[in-house]
């Protein structure tokens, strides 16, 4: 069935207020830890788990909060989880890298790579229980480097498990760029793995969605499984308070402290020859930069796929007033105390 | 008399949750080969080969787990859970907690541990008490065909990661395949106690948590597990020629560990030597001392454990790993103390 | 006055290192940015980045050293060694046992470890007793800059592997990164004399398997390391108003554990708390009730751990974790019994 | 420098003789646990270690024997040390698995997959100390599965470290058949990560030596890795003893004991459909046919690279005695007792 752009957008969009929310409490202090939120990926989210229903299953990885609202997840015990309350989704417990949803088949890890073994379980559970049901891993392109991963891409393969496995490409990890510590190019590796893989511009949803509408029999039929990469911007960065990121809106404040122990650093006897320390220097203080051209090079997902909506502005009006007001109420209720 | 084997008798428990619980699946490496029988009478959807990615497939049982299944997987060797560990580690020992206690994974996790057959330092470790340090999953060693049955049958009814540890001196296809290798005339410490029972086993579970008291004796507990349980009944055996009554306790499972019945036996003895063939710093003995020590016990302590790398020679080895010489010495230490 | 914090403490102690020894490299995730003093100082060939692959960059750094470097390689996690733990386990840990005594790994794991700033269960892990229960490689866990430096130079002299704990409430980068994240007005449990010390820091180092008596005291002994130690510091200090004496042991070193200094202390105080924010259960806690048995000591004893998976909300995980009121009450529970 | 077929030979067959006196130890009792013998994999080792000189490292598997024997390690101290003599190579304490020669920058590891990091480590150590020097990683073609030995692909690209994996393709995982586990071309494989690859007939010695030859330039240049599959059949099977390859060399004494306890659980009440059971209880007998036609499939690699020699046939016999007659007095010094 082909994508509702209508549908998409809206989950995109809800997945959007909804994470600049958490943003919002996370700057107050109201959440501690981290904060990975997936903005700028909704597009290949939304893309793909439109496409899934009951009996699907969801391998998340630390940018677990979109996949699960456009799930279905309830919000409010959703955030009330990332706010470490009781009354959370995890009682608490678990945080945004660790959010579980049984009855959505749903489960996040902070460790990269692992949604991609646990997705393997999850398909191999379908294909013992529930055939045609399908498990999808989603995770970024770093993690193609981690072991279990890859090992999960043959075993995929090997037991001809439903396993969609969907890798969310911004080029970044944390602060490394990633084709600098990446060999060869990552559809070749899956395919080389032996599974159908084809690659698609995650900032655009429906294509997203297109792509996965057409992967998906080859797993529903029970042939094994495929791989998506799709390309994207984390547009808050790596975490929230991501130095790189920061660096480039405030530079001054950032960069400032660094600069007299780096100098000196770079000038005590002792060390590289010149050059190497020079280019050192250089890359630190152009990374930053690259990071965030990086980001401007890619459109943002939601505009993208606004644009196909304006054809009908009243309607998107409607459905962005409805979308901030569901938002807010979420935000909200969660707030309340329970008795 | 007919008999059992050990390996076999853990076979036929999961053989007999299989036949009625079609969510129960067998899978590793190797697996249709080495149980051959449940291959031949369930087939190859249920009783998987696997490919040597020992972090995907434990990671594979987890999730299969949470999504209905209940994953019998085998890691072939303790020595090699540390390719694959963040799955226990990070995901199925935590799921419970990290989710509010609204998700389990009921899973088994089989493995071949110790060593007395000269396979080397990775290929003949214990880790027992390495892995009970991580807290949210169930830890057991049998030392005996019917405990091993009755333990799995637990397994197999358990509502979490179980990870069932099978000691290669009792497990007799394991010590054909590594140690013997179809040559006559070599010579094992194999507890013929340990390694078959009469058949037919009885058909009851093992509680996990619940150790054993498999002698009574007035003046020394000895403590241990797996293959150590019969060194030390072997002491008991030679103490008493001296007029010593030592009690043994077998503990079964490490994680639950059974401190009622330590402090109990312990209580009454107020000597305790712990026999634990896995490593003896930060493990399973220190953790028996601390139990007592909490429960106002003051007792007379000693361990028998391996100190380092257990190398591969016979007589190296044989002196590294705990044996009945080593817990005989214990045993007069802490008497004579 | 100025002053050096905890992790600049350990990145001096490695630059002044780098400079003299060029075989010596760093390598791990994020390290140019992260270490990106030594970067600007040492250049891209002996500061690296690495593929998020632990399993593979931890086990070169075992081949590295083997062939001549001394590497120092940085996980970012204790709860990350998990996916790569067979390196240590099954290589570094064994190499010197295997090859006879011919062959060493000499190497640092660097490795942030353990909680307080509400990241969940998989990033506040300790570890070290877990580590520990390996026979083959030291395990150091520095409570304060000076501490760090001083068992840095040692790692760095070392002849085989050593793992390098450093708490991330007391490297200021590392809660600026993951706790505070460049808010302001939060508040962390960050103890001021574990953070940051006087500069210039001594240039000495510390010896391996050194615990160091930071209070000493008559009628009981807390034992912890790492930020343990300023939480029964405060204890000690609270106790002290009540008119009773307690002395508290830094032990610096899991593994080698000072045990002598243990004996000691303990034999005079006859009492004895251990503060650790590793699990509780076989690990270091019982370790130290193990050593202390051994000695022939029956001390009263209580330990303050962290008993199940770390929660992520922050009021779940100060309870936890263990804190000032539970050092204080297990104090109070030795002291009465 | 091309491969001198008489030294190649000298090797193989040195290492053939030495593993035939070990398995006849074995046999007697005198050497404990498993073993696996390098038999039949001597074209690859010998085609590969002959290029290796002084600073060059190796990393071993289980079957480290060959290489080591090749690369000039002391044979009498070798055999002690698989005999567990104090006065062996690692002082008794490692076994065929775990030999290690610090002079030769060697070391085995009993661990599947270990072989990748650690000459990734070796390579670096190269990289830094030794430019020019190269690191090989010797693994079975099952390992690459194991994710340690995967992400050990992909760090060799992404650090340009002179790493040379071999991989000795017998097709079989002790009993299990490994296309049946692994996705796609291990070949494809290899290439995806970035680094040329190149496939060999590994039962012929000199063409993998010129493969090799081939090859290297690239890694002493400094350019990175490179990847060498090379077929071959363990004629020993998996380790002495391998029940799959006794199946076949003594059908009667290995499957009699059990065919009673099979039949009986394929005709037990519950379990899988007739068609299932059957599928399996013909798996189980055939697959030792398999094993055993498949080793019959290739020719035995000294064979091969003795018929190149037949030219000479009294340097040939003379070799042949020299080597026998070496062989023997190693066995016999190493089997007195020391004072
Ligand atoms: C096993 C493991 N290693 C390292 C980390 C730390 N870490 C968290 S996210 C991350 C980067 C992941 O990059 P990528 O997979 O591209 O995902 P992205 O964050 O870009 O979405 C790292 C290194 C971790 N959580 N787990
Ligand atoms: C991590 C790990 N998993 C499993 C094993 C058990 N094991 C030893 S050899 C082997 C098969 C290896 O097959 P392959 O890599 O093709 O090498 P071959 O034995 O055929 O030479 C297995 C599974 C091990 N030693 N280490
Ligand atoms: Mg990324
Ligand atoms: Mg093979």
């Amino acid at each position: 069935m082909p994508a509702d752009p209508w549908l998409i957008y809206r989950w995109m969009l809800a997945s959007r207020l909804f994470e600049q929310e958490v943003a919002r409490l996370w700057h107050a202090g109201l959440v501690s830890g981290e904060m990975h939120l997936g903005t700028g990926e909704e597009g290949i989210d939304a893309g793909v788990v439109t496409h899934l229903g009951e009996g699907d299953a969801m391998a998340l990885d630390h940018r677990g909060t979109p996949p699960l609202l456009m799930r279905g997840a309830n919000p409010v015990s959703l955030l009330r989880e990332i706010l470490g309350r009781e009354d959370g989704l995890c009682r608490g417990r678990g945080g945004h890298m660790h959010l579980f949803i049984p009855e959505l088949l749903s489960a996040s890890s902070g460790i990269v790579g692992a949604s991609g073994p646990m997705a393997a379980g999850f398909a191999l559970a379908s294909q013992q229980l529930r055939p045609g049901r399908v498990a999808v891993a989603f995770f970024g392109e770093a993690a193609m480097n981690e072991g279990a991963l890859l090992e999960s891409l043959n075993l995929a393969v090997a037991w001809r498990l439903p396993v969609l496995f969907v890798c969310k490409d911004n080029g970044w990890s944390i602060t490394t760029h990633s084709p600098s510590m990446t060999g060869g190019a990552l559809l070749a590796r899956a395919r080389a793995f032996g599974m159908p893989a084809a690659d698609v511009d995650g900032t655009d949803a429906l294509a997203v969605s297109a792509m996965t509408e057409a992967l998906l029999p080859h797993l529903r039929q029970g042939n094994g499984p495929a791989f998506l990469l799709a390309r994207c911007v984390h547009l808050d960065g790596h975490f929230l308070g991501d130095a790189l990121l920061e660096a480039v809106r405030r530079p001054l404040q950032v960069l400032a402290p660094m600069a007299i122990p780096l100098a000196r650093s770079a000038l005590s006897r002792h060390g590289a020859r010149f050059r190497d320390r020079s280019h050192a220097v250089t890359d630190l203080l152009t990374r930053a930069g690259r990071a965030s051209s990086a980001a401007r090079s890619l459109p943002d997902p939601l505009d993208r796929t606004r644009r196909a909506l304006l054809g009908d502005p009243d309607r998107l009006r409607m459905l962005e007033a409805t979308v901030a007001a569901e938002v807010r109420a979420v935000v909200d209720v969660a707030l309340e105390e329970t008795p | 008399m007919s008999s059992v084997g050990f390996a076999e008798a853990i076979d036929d428990a999961i053989a007999e949750r299989m036949a009625v619980d079609p969510a129960i699946l067998v899978f590793g490496e190797d697996v249709q080969l080495l149980r051959r029988n449940l291959y031949a009478r369930f087939g190859a959807e249920r009783v998987r080969n696997a490919p040597i990615s020992e972090a995907a497939f434990l990671g594979a049982a987890v999730g299969a787990a949470m999504a209905g299944l209940r994953p019998v997987v085998e890691i072939m060797m303790a020595d090699f859970l540390t390719v694959a560990v963040d799955a226990l580690v990070n995901h199925a020992a935590k799921l419970a907690d990290f989710s509010g206690g609204s998700w389990g994974a009921p899973m088994v996790v089989r493995v071949a541990c110790g060593g007395g057959y000269g396979d080397g330092g990775q290929h003949e470790q214990s880790l027992w008490g390495w892995l009970a340090h991580i807290p949210g999953m169930a830890v057991v060693v049998p030392s005996n065909p019917v405990d091993a049955a009755g333990l799995m049958r637990t397994a197999l009814a358990h509502d979490g990661p179980v990870v069932f540890l099978e000691h290669k001196l009792l497990a007799d296809n394991w010590l054909e395949a590594l140690g013997r290798g179809g040559r006559s005339g070599l010579e094992f410490d194999v507890p013929p106690a340990g390694a078959r029972a009469a058949h037919p086993l009885p058909a009851n579970r093992v509680a996990f948590g619940r150790a054993s008291v498999v002698r009574s004796g007035g003046s020394l507990t000895l403590v241990s597990l797996g293959v150590g349980v019969h060194q030390a009944l072997e002491a008991a055996e030679a103490l008493a020629e001296d007029g010593i009554s030592a009690g043994v306790i077998d503990l079964r499972s490490v994680s639950p560990l059974d401190r009622g019945c330590l402090v109990e036996q312990v209580g009454q003895t107020g000597r305790v030597v712990v026999v634990d063939e896995d490593y003896l710093r930060f493990g399973l003995s220190g953790e028996i001392a601390a139990c007592l020590l909490e429960a106002g016990l003051r007792p007379r302590f000693a361990r028998v454990a391996t100190e380092g790398t257990i190398p591969f020679a016979r007589h190296l080895e044989r002196s590294a790993l705990p044996n009945p010489d080593r817990v005989m010495r214990a045993c007069r230490q802490v008497l004579s103390s």
